[in-house]
């Protein structure tokens, strides 16, 4: 863990009436900045927090949107669920993971892209819908998703 | 101890000067943790960044055996701001004028000289315990194992006295005792100038009283010998035999060079122990004895609760109960004792015993008695004094000074050594190095140093170094971690391959005669 | 406490406020079984077999945690009840590998027991069983996670009772189980043994390793005794079989401990079997030692004695007695040294 | 309709504090301000607002259970950690009208008395969060929010916390859990939140639609609340339409509005023409109904007495191609997937479940495997720790029970 994110994880656990309620924030500024949560996170965060490291990762393994493992830089969260696969959604997946060659939980060679199939995103009046890393997009189809992708490979992101 | 284990776990601050709890008293450290989990103010003072200090409130980290200097300074502070509890120690006290004048030396900013506690630390400690509503203090051979123990325990009982912490629940001087029985071993007289019950052996009457209960004509008022003192005696030659019942002293004994030298010197070595020990080498007879496993018997805790032992197993070929081996010795010396049963000890022990008077087995069949516990009716004592009624009358402030230690750090040996126990060993580790999987956890012995002087002296984690001491050298693995401050370093006398007792100095307590195991200085020395 | 009256299964039982309707049950003969309930860490609700039906209240109510009201009707064997409970020992049996032929949890788990009383002999469900490899990695205790049942206890004590925090619950879902640190091998963490956990598990998901295959439950003589190591004096139960010690356990109804131990209370017990034990009286001739009798070896020391005392004074000799064993055998080597040697010279470590 | 929650729908920037100040804003909590606050619960009691997460609860009766001294420190949290498939209402006001939240909060606290809040929001409303982040900081920096809360002595600051990825956390306990620094694991009730709640204080958990629906009535007092809707179930609900609609979105509507008219002319009827077969009326754990069941009025009690529940009034509309054993997978999926694992029926139960459904839908399974489903519904209902097993045991139960023939047809 770099000084600079272990100085805004100590500010942040002084931002709450107690420290450990910090620690949800804590990890999804790791998860956010790194793409995945290390042991090594983990120990230090338990050890700035003064909670056992058990707890740390009885937390870090509870939620979806931490990871344990490493994951692309573009980590592409496809809802699969009822409503947006009934407007054929599920599609997306199969697109997705033909077109970048990997299959859902794997990341690309260039450490680009990964895959993840995830329950409701919210979006189901605006379905399917899908993730990358923290932006939202709504009312996809495979042509939207194509350009999405070309222009993450080329650099050009907005999210 | 002067309260009770149950009254932990409910104190709303508790103090903690010299023990390492979590690792010597492993069940009472739970319930310390657990009051402070529920928000009691764990509060420790101790050299060591200790376990225990990751649930505490605050850690005072003072230098070893500056503990006088600290809670007179302590006392300082208290007095200065009237937090003391005047009623109490108008009432139940005296020599209160005393302890002002000792302590009013010890301004917080000189002690900073002393310790190594910022003033302003200090004035907090004291703001903590002065103004808790009650405070429970505990402590174990960090206070005593000095050449000052006596006088530490006395400014252990100065502070709590002085608050009014005494004779009330979740109060208390609170020594946590180190081994199973030891308790029991001073309750029974196993020392020179008591019976049982601390029966002075100088007070005629309880001579008589004895000698009457023994069937002997008279009993001996010459105050005997201590400890250390025994090993002197042996090296002069005016003690010519030793009966060793269960200690390996070479081990276990300050100064092991010494030891070895005063045992050679005798005619007589009788070791009755459960396993050939270091000790045993020098013995001329060695007498097998049952385990705690193969006997009936009781053993009385650190708060003083009377808790029986039963025969699980039968003792390996032909070992022997200790009072079985100690009455045939006694029969042909011409004594005869008579027991067939340890009840019947028991039942002349409680009938000499004044405080255990009403403790029989039947009643401490499912549940242990904590003495006194004068009478049969009686259910037995949980914390003492609570009337404020003390046995020699008001209870006696006994100021002390602080001085250093026997033996400081020089240009030669530069480092303080620090002595005591691991979680994972017992004592001279006969048992535990015995039991398997225990050395799978903890295989050999670790020299604790703090980085600063690892760096400096080019020590890395796990390297061997040589220890070396006024008395003796030892190799040693290390162990660099920031748990001792700068200049100190830590090991136990769990090992016999590397012993922290060949190092220690067999400088003792006029008083106690407790040799000064916290404190030596040493060199560290790379190995080549 | 006020004093409460309240019907179980037709049954009028009085009783005081504040407890449990489990613990009212059974206290009055009534069985529930329980899983994820123990008296030392308390109502937990989470393994749900102990439900009851609470006259006047919606759906199954978990008796652990229902505290027993003046009024209150209770039924404990309804078939919904029933159902529900036997669909909770089919779940973990479907989900666990729980074959207790060779399981050293046998005979006190409470698994065992609730699918003997339910009358269970096998999952109708599909199995779902992983193969969790079995951590052994801790020199003392081995820890099986495919017959855990996820009932926290093992986190409760070692959280809660023991307060070490190094367990916790990892993960979610039917992938939740239980982890060391940060998921990490028992003897990697920072486990310090106490073995809390193991004393708290139900099944035989943690067992003492040094007491495997050495005898089932049934078969061990359990005599209570005091700890032989520090001064806290825990209370524990030593478990023996064919005169060997193959188990100790804390005792959990009594002070000072109420069950927890630390490790060298619960797993430094076998020493007193070590083939290195004293088994015969030893004399030194020419150097070297040399096993004899007990007539040889108490008449060559009370010869040996007496001669000393007789030469140089009783104040030659001196005692050191121990403060590890009982008061009785310190009393009479106190009284050996004062009345039959004569003098005062005893002492023993009290000061280390 | 859009009377109460949704009435400055369509103002271009009204995320600005400006712009809601200029349409009305905060007015409500000048008011609140000048009332002694237990008025203010006596009020919310009055309108019968009911909560809008799901159990519908009365907000003012919650209020009432918390201790009334000053000094013991409580809190209030919005529960804005909608995750439900069918259910996106609460975006809907965070993101377009976030200072209304803001304003419902702050006089909530003032009559309950807590000094701090906190917006816990699903991790993936990343967007929004930003959005309620930026209202905060405007709020507190023109003394809406804060310290001296309009000149007066009274402070309230709120807190923004993101979820990072769990349903769970939507159920209060759960969500405190998570507040604490812990894996989102629904607590042991009783004690409940009003008397033991974050860090163990008095906390009042509250959804945003609820929080949202106070300045209305401190506005407009408890009888205006009461035009709308019916007996017991007053206000307006946002009802999310969604699934195969010619229209899918959020609209604001009366309780007790018909669920037939939110299809066929809110929401522009079925897409494509097609034929309905089924509706999920609540976010995925209502209890499904078939197309000849939607002549329903949408609010608690009527949904209670045809089998289902309002739930969050997101409404899944499934059109007569949709196969319901592939809607019942997703939903045991869901389920299977959200289960915090702490309790045995829901844990095992619902994988279990989840794992038959898919042998059932793959075509691999029997007769048996639908009575094993069954029966695990049956015996999970009532058995579970939080009402979360009860709802997927019910929701699935439900599927199976109307459309069997349906499943029957799959298996061999």
């Amino acid at each position: 863990m770099d000084d600079k994110i272990k100085k805004l994880i100590i500010k942040l656990a002084h931002r709450f009436p107690r420290k450990e309620s910090a620690l949800l924030p804590a990890l999804s500024l790791i998860q956010k900045r790194n793409g995945c949560i290390t042991e090594d996170d983990l120990m230090e965060i338990a050890n700035i927090m003064n909670i056992p490291q058990a707890r740390v990762f009885s937390a870090a393994s509870f939620y979806t949107m931490l990871s344990l493992k490493k994951i692309g830089k573009y980590h592409i969260q496809v809802c699969t669920n009822v409503v947006c696969s009934l407007l054929d959604g599920e599609s997306l997946i199969d697109y997705v993971s033909g077109k970048l060659g990997i299959q859902e939980g794997e990341v690309t060679p260039d450490g680009l892209f990964s895959i993840a199939s995830v329950e409701c995103l919210g979006s189901c009046g605006h379905a399917p819908a899908i993730l990358i890393n923290m932006a939202h997009y709504e009312n996809m189809d495979l042509k939207k998703i194509d350009k999405i992708i070309d222009s993450l490979k080329k650099g050009e992101w907005r999210g | 101890m002067t309260n009770s284990i149950g009254e932990i776990e409910n104190s709303p601050v508790i103090f903690i000067i010299g023990s390492n709890t979590t690792e010597t008293h492993p069940v009472i450290a739970n319930s310390m943790k657990r009051a402070a989990k529920r928000g009691s103010r764990l509060i420790i003072a101790d050299p060591r960044k200790i376990d225990l200090t990751r649930w505490a409130t605050r850690h005072y980290q003072h230098k070893v055996g500056s503990d006088i200097a600290l809670l007179n300074s302590v006392m300082y502070e208290i007095i200065k701001n009237e937090w003391h509890d005047r009623e109490f120690i108008k009432k139940y006290t005296e020599g209160f004028d005393e302890l002002e004048k000792t302590v009013s030396e010890y301004p917080p900013e000189r002690v900073f000289e002393i310790c190594g506690i910022p003033a302003d630390d200090i004035r907090e400690l004291a703001m903590i315990l002065g103004m808790a509503e009650r405070v429970a203090l505990y402590y174990t051979l960090g206070i005593t194992e000095h050449i000052t123990g006596t006088d530490n325990v006395k400014t252990c009982a100065n502070l709590q006295m002085l608050l009014g912490n005494i004779g009330k629940e979740y109060t208390g001087v609170n020594p946590l005792r180190g081994q199973n029985n030891v308790q029991g071993a001073c309750d029974m007289g196993v020392l020179p100038d008591v019976f049982t019950d601390y029966q002075k052996v100088s007070n005629p009457v309880v001579r008589e009283n004895f000698a009457r209960a023994w069937s002997v004509e008279s009993l001996p008022d010459m105050e005997g010998t201590k400890i250390p003192a025994m090993f002197d005696g042996m090296l002069h030659g005016d003690i010519r035999a030793l009966y060793l019942v269960g200690e390996n002293v070479i081990m276990s004994e300050p100064n092991q060079s010494h030891t070895i030298k005063a045992l050679e010197q005798l005619d007589l070595l009788i070791v009755q122990d459960i396993f050939f020990n270091e000790t045993a080498k020098y013995a001329h007879v060695i007498l097998p004895a049952a385990c705690f496993a193969e006997t009936e018997g009781t053993f009385t805790n650190t708060e003083r609760r009377i808790q029986r032992v039963r025969k699980a197993v039968e003792p390996p070929g032909q070992a022997k109960e200790d009072w079985w081996i100690i009455s045939e010795l006694a029969k042909r010396m011409g004594y005869a004792m008579g027991y067939t049963l340890t009840e019947q000890i028991w039942e002349e022990i409680r009938k000499l015993t004044p405080s255990m008077s009403g403790i029989t087995y039947e009643r401490i069949e499912r549940e242990g008695i904590q003495w006194p516990c004068p009478d049969l009716n009686h259910a037995g004592t949980c914390y003492l004094y609570c009337d404020n009624v003390f046995p020699c009358g008001k209870a006696k402030f006994q100021p002390a000074q602080w001085k250093p230690a026997a033996e400081v750090p020089d240009s030669e040996y530069p480092f303080v050594l620090t002595t005591g126990r691991r979680l994972w060993h017992y004592h001279t580790g006969t048992q535990t190095r015995r039991s398997a999987g225990f050395d799978d956890v903890f295989p050999e012995e670790l020299i604790e140093v703090n980085g600063k002087d690892a760096g400096k002296l080019d020590i890395k984690n796990g390297d061997h170094i040589w220890v070396v001491s006024r008395r003796g050298r030892v190799r040693v693995k290390t162990w660099v971690t920031s748990r001792v401050s700068p200049g100190l370093c830590f090991m136990t006398f769990h090992f016999h391959e590397a012993c922290a007792n060949v190092l220690t100095n067999n400088a003792f307590d006029p008083v106690a005669g407790t040799a000064e195991y916290k404190v030596c200085a040493v060199r560290l020395e790379k190995e080549e | 406490m006020k004093n409460i009256s309240l019907n179980i299964d037709g049954k009028n039982i009085k009783t005081v406020e504040r407890k449990t309707v489990l613990n009212v049950a059974r206290e009055n003969g009534i069985y529930i079984p329980t899983l994820c309930y123990h008296p030392r860490t308390k109502q937990a609700g989470k393994c749900r077999i102990c439900v009851v039906e609470v006259k006047g209240l919606p759906g199954l109510r978990v008796s652990c945690s229902l505290e027993a009201k003046d009024g209150m009707e209770v039924l404990t064997n309804t078939g919904r009840i029933i159902e529900t409970r036997k669909m909770i020992v089919e779940l973990y049996l479907s989900s666990g590998r729980h074959n207790c032929i060779s399981c050293e949890g046998s005979g006190t788990c409470e698994l065992q027991d609730a699918a003997y009383h339910l009358g269970i002999e096998k999952s109708s469900f599909p199995n779902m069983t992983k193969d969790i490899p079995i951590d052994t990695s801790s020199p003392m205790i081995i820890r099986d996670m495919n017959k855990c049942i996820q009932c926290y206890r093992c986190i409760a004590g070692c959280n809660d009772i023991a307060v070490n925090e190094v367990l916790d619950m990892g993960f979610r879902s039917s992938r939740m189980t239980v982890v060391c640190d940060t998921n990490k091998p028992m003897g990697k963490s920072s486990c310090v043994i106490c073995g809390e956990c193991v004393q708290l598990c139900p099944t035989g998901a943690l067992t003492e390793r040094k007491s495997a295959t050495k005898g089932r439950d049934w078969e061990t003589g359990k005599i209570k005794t005091t700890c032989p190591y520090c001064g806290v004096g825990c209370q524990m139960y030593l478990h023996v079989r064919d005169n060997e010690i193959i188990k100790v356990t804390g005792a959990e109804d009594t002070a000072p401990n109420y069950g927890s131990l630390c490790i060298k209370g619960r797993f430094g017990y076998d020493f007193v079997h070590s083939h290195e034990r004293l088994r015969s009286p030893l004399l030194r001739k020419n150097g070297e030692f040399a096993e004899v009798s007990w007539e040889d070896a108490l008449d060559f020391t009370a010869k040996k004695l007496l001669e000393i005392k007789k030469n140089h004074g009783p104040e030659s000799i001196v005692g050191i007695g121990c403060a590890r064993t009982t008061n009785e055998n310190n009393y009479v080597m106190m009284k050996f040294m004062r009345a039959v040697i004569g003098t005062n010279n005893v002492d023993h470590c009290a000061r280390t | 309709m859009n009377n109460i929650l949704l009435s400055k729908k369509g103002i271009i920037d009204l995320h600005s504090l400006k712009k809601y100040i200029a349409h009305g804003g905060y007015e409500a909590l000048k008011k609140a301000l000048s009332m002694p606050p237990e008025n203010i619960i006596s009020m919310v009691i009055e309108s019968g607002l009911r909560g809008r997460g799901g159990a519908g609860f009365p907000a003012g009766m919650k209020w009432k259970f918390l201790p009334k001294e000053r000094e013991i420190t409580k809190y209030l949290i919005c529960n804005a950690d909608e995750g439900e498939p069918g259910t996106f209402k609460d975006r809907q006001i965070m993101e377009f009208d976030p200072h209304l939240l803001i304003e419902g909060m702050t006089i909530t606290a003032y009559a309950i008395g807590a000094c701090r809040g906190f917006i816990y929001i699903r991790g993936e409303y990343d967007w929004i969060a930003k959005v309620l982040i930026r209202a905060l900081k405007e709020a507190e920096d023109h003394g809406f929010s804060g310290d001296y809360i309009l000149g007066t002595d009274y402070q309230f600051c709120i807190d923004v916390f993101r979820g990072a990825g769990s349903y769970i956390c939507g159920e209060e306990t759960a969500l405190l859990e998570s507040i604490e620094g812990k894996a989102g694991r629904p607590r042991l009730k009783p004690p409940f939140p009003a008397t033991f709640g974050l860090y163990g204080k008095p906390t009042v958990v509250q959804n945003v639609a609820t929080l949202s629906s106070i300045p209305f009535i401190v506005n407009n007092g408890p009888d205006a609340f009461k035009t709308f809707g019916k007996p017991r179930n007053y206000g307006t609900m946002l009802f999310g339409i969604c699934g195969h609609v010619n229209k899918p979105g959020v609209y604001e509507y009366p309780m007790g509005t018909s669920l037939k008219k939110l299809i066929y002319e809110v929401a522009g009827g079925i897409k494509g023409n097609k034929g309905l077969k089924a509706v999920i009326p609540g976010g995925l754990s209502a209890p499904i109904l078939k197309a000849d069941e939607i002549d329903i009025e949408m609010d608690f009690d009527s949904l209670i007495a045809a089998g289902s529940i309002l739930g969050t009034g997101g409404i899944i509309v499934l059109d007569e191609n949709v196969s319901i054993p592939f809607v019942a997978q997703k939903a045991a999926k869901f389920f299977a997937h959200e289960s915090c694992g702490q309790c045995t029926p829901c844990r095992e139960g619902t994988n279990i479940i989840k794992f038959l459904i898919d042998r059932i839908a793959a075509g691999e399974g029997s007769l048996t495997d639908i009575e094993q489903v069954l029966r695990l519904c049956r015996c999970i209902k009532g058995s579970t720790l939080c009402a979360m097993g009860d709802t997927a045991a019910f929701s699935i139960e439900t599927m199976v029970k109307k459309f069997r023939g349906e499943f029957e047809s799959l298996v061999k």
